[in-house]
């Protein structure tokens, strides 16, 4: 099906306050850095993030806290943002820290129709605390339970109109994961080509996952006009 | 139009504009013949691609591009390569909107049976089981009997491919939608009466007052 | 770390009997042809063979299971073999029938360290039988246990001599997750290209989980000789 | 030499040939500077790629391809893009060979701490935990110090990252390897006594023989 490309300020109107969003990204390498100005000018609120990490003040997931958008994270690094750190510390955001590898892997269970994870990583440790323990032949395993979102926000290299996306280097991270598990899935190309351009084996996310892409930067939005 | 073509193209007019859907082999895969391009509805083979074309020209048939019953295809633009794991994550994650599968059998709580007839034939599984917990909407394409019998029976006696209630059967008699109350027979093929359905049908059926003719793609 | 390419007799040798191995494939597309012919050839005996299918006769999975190599099968389907079907029934092969989409995940988590995978495919079905049933938030799933083995045997497309890996259009299909899965990894490429030559965003399998690669076959293992 | 750099050169020695390979952020990191092409060593970066090279001429860095504290890097020939599901695929999967990380604590169980000091600093364990769960061998590299209190103890008071033992502990002081009998000290320093070393220390060490001065790359 093909997708028309929204500007981000339209993308941004369809993230209402209080709503759960995934943000791909490392330290806001693979980050959708247009989307996350546009959220920040629309002044959305009391959102739930789940990224990796919370980046540094003025990049990424950064310009979120920054802004007071946040009121709850689930990451597995924080250290980075003083910020995140000290809101954390005065209660404004509530914090979970998850291992990266367990986050990824819950992510990918939410996108995948998994019940959820079972780990070794953080047994014996704070992360097991609540947590069910679930023992296969001998061996036992934390069961961390799978996460989705309302929205996935992520980056890419390529796209096309049928919303088939391609990545770049270490921009990949978390965004092929999460663009399994977001209810609303926008994506934030560099480029955008056309249909039949990106060949089927670099194809990392299918089209059929992605509901909106975000117009091509360089162009604000206008295609160019045809004059002759 | 021969019973297998009725079915398939009554199957057709389930599909709506910019669906993923998977065809099972065998019948459901003639659907894909029924779906007009205008629709731009992308098929996914479980084996490996999303936006499946048609065969190609003789001799430009390529080893490394086939659906999932081996069959030489072609990949529409806009088509991408996922590997297994991401295949049934898609099915599984309830990324695919239809699939069409074959039936041995269809209960009066719409549950399919379809992998084994246990002493006589085993082909396993494959991805029936997997198709059916994660999409959307499971659509039933078989015969109405098989040698004789009714293949819409009160309870499934061969193993259940799920317990998850498939959405719609289509035979080359009729149309029946299994729900929270059993088997409604929604439409009758051209020239089949409702008591000629009745007659080959060993599961009880709703009959409702508006049953309709089928219509085709 | 560079690894040289063994001839398919070279790397069949390394396969003892009674070994497990994973068959990239599906119906035999993007299977390793070159190396089973070898195996065949060698007269091995008494494989448990982790494949999605049985293949057909005289192709893929079908010539070990034609050559009387295999004794255990754990695989979604076979009935496109209706030797498999055969032995199955006269009891010369056991056959562990597994839904497609757990197989090929239960073979993700061996090779990801995971202690197995939770599934709603299969509930309420034989498939249930004699498995753990593990509640997450009120939902049931069935416990599979992950999969590994001796060997992992498959086919990509293009090949380095670092030992990444590229795959064509559906001959992907199990070959990625059962390199993760193999104790040794020997992989048929179509091509050995250079090293660097493969770009890294068209790298599936990376390198390091390659332990062997076969020759080329066109070439007989013998490289070109300089004559000028 | 100075002590980071000691360790660092030190840490370089356990490296061998064709090794995957990954570095913790800070101090870790400088271990790549003292590892010889000649070994073939890949280094993986968690947040996404085999085959990091060094940071890249000035203005020819590219945002796409940094290391996992964000610092621009290159791709060696052969190297390969990978999400984090592969990444840490491979880390939990027993496919790297050794992890280097920085450490707060080690105590005599081997353990280490190194991601939280409750109340103060709480930054998180990244990629810590699964790569000590899973790495083949785990090096810890760290100063055998830290304003004045020793970091080898005999029980860590601060959160776990697992319970694994570690494998190699090198200091600016010594190299320290956690046994079943407990901390054995291997090597010293060059110009570092024994006497000074378990001065340091809070844990107990177990005192070969046949104590070895510390020989760098």
């Amino acid at each position: 099906m093909m997708k028309g490309a929204l500007s981000p300020e339209a993308a941004a109107k369809l993230v209402p306050d209080g709503a759960s969003v995934m943000i791909g990204g490392f330290m806001a390498v693979g980050t959708p850095e247009r989307m996350i100005d546009a959220l920040v000018a629309q002044g959305v609120r009391n959102l739930t993030v789940v990224s990796n990490d919370s980046a540094m003040p003025g990049r990424g997931v950064g310009k979120l806290v920054s802004a007071g958008a946040v009121s709850r994270m689930i990451t597995s690094h924080i250290g980075l943002n003083p910020e995140t750190q000290a809101l954390m510390i005065d209660g404004s955001i509530s914090v979970e820290l998850v291992p990266q590898g367990t986050l990824v892997e819950r992510i990918r269970a939410g996108g995948m129709g998994l019940g959820g994870v079972l780990t070794p990583t953080g047994l014996g440790t704070e992360v097991e605390e609540g947590k069910q323990v679930v023992e296969v032949d001998g061996e036992r395993f934390l069961l961390e339970k799978p996460l989705k979102a309302d929205f996935s926000l992520i980056a890419a290299w390529q796209a096309d109109y049928v919303g088939n996306l391609s990545y770049l280097l270490t921009a990949h991270n978390f965004n092929p994961m999460m663009a399994l598990a977001g209810r609303t899935v926008i994506a934030e190309p560099n480029a955008i080509v056309p249909v039949g351009v990106i060949p089927p084996d670099m194809v990392k996310t299918p089209g059929v996952l992605v509901d909106h892409l975000l117009v091509r930067a360089n162009t604000g939005g206008q295609p160019w006009t045809q004059k002759n | 139009m021969d019973a297998k073509e009725l079915i398939a193209r009554r199957v057709a007019r389930e599909i709506g504009p910019g669906m993923l859907v998977n065809l099972g082999i065998g019948l459901p895969s003639l659907v894909a013949n029924y779906v007009p391009a205008s629709l731009a509805v992308f098929f996914q083979a479980e084996n490996g691609v999303i936006g499946l074309g048609a065969r190609p020209p003789e001799g430009m048939e390529d080893p490394h591009l086939t659906d999932a019953g081996g069959g030489f295809v072609s990949a529409v633009p806009g088509a991408a390569s996922i590997d297994s794991a991401m295949s049934f994550g898609l099915i599984r994650g309830g990324h695919l909107d239809m699939t069409v599968l074959g039936g041995l059998q269809v209960d009066e709580q719409g549950q399919l049976a379809n992998w084994k007839v246990p002493g006589m034939m085993v082909p396993g599984m494959g991805g029936a089981m997997d198709l059916v917990i994660g999409a959307a909407r499971v659509i039933v394409a078989m015969q109405h009997s098989a040698r004789g019998e009714a293949k819409l029976v009160r309870e499934c006696t061969l193993p259940l491919t799920a317990r998850r209630r498939v959405n719609l059967v289509v035979t080359d008699l009729a149309v029946i939608e299994p729900t929270d109350a059993g088997l409604v027979l929604r439409e009758h093929a051209p020239g089949v009466s409702v008591a000629e359905i009745v007659a080959a049908t060993d599961a009880r059926l709703i009959i409702g007052d508006d049953i309709q003719e089928m219509i085709v793609a």
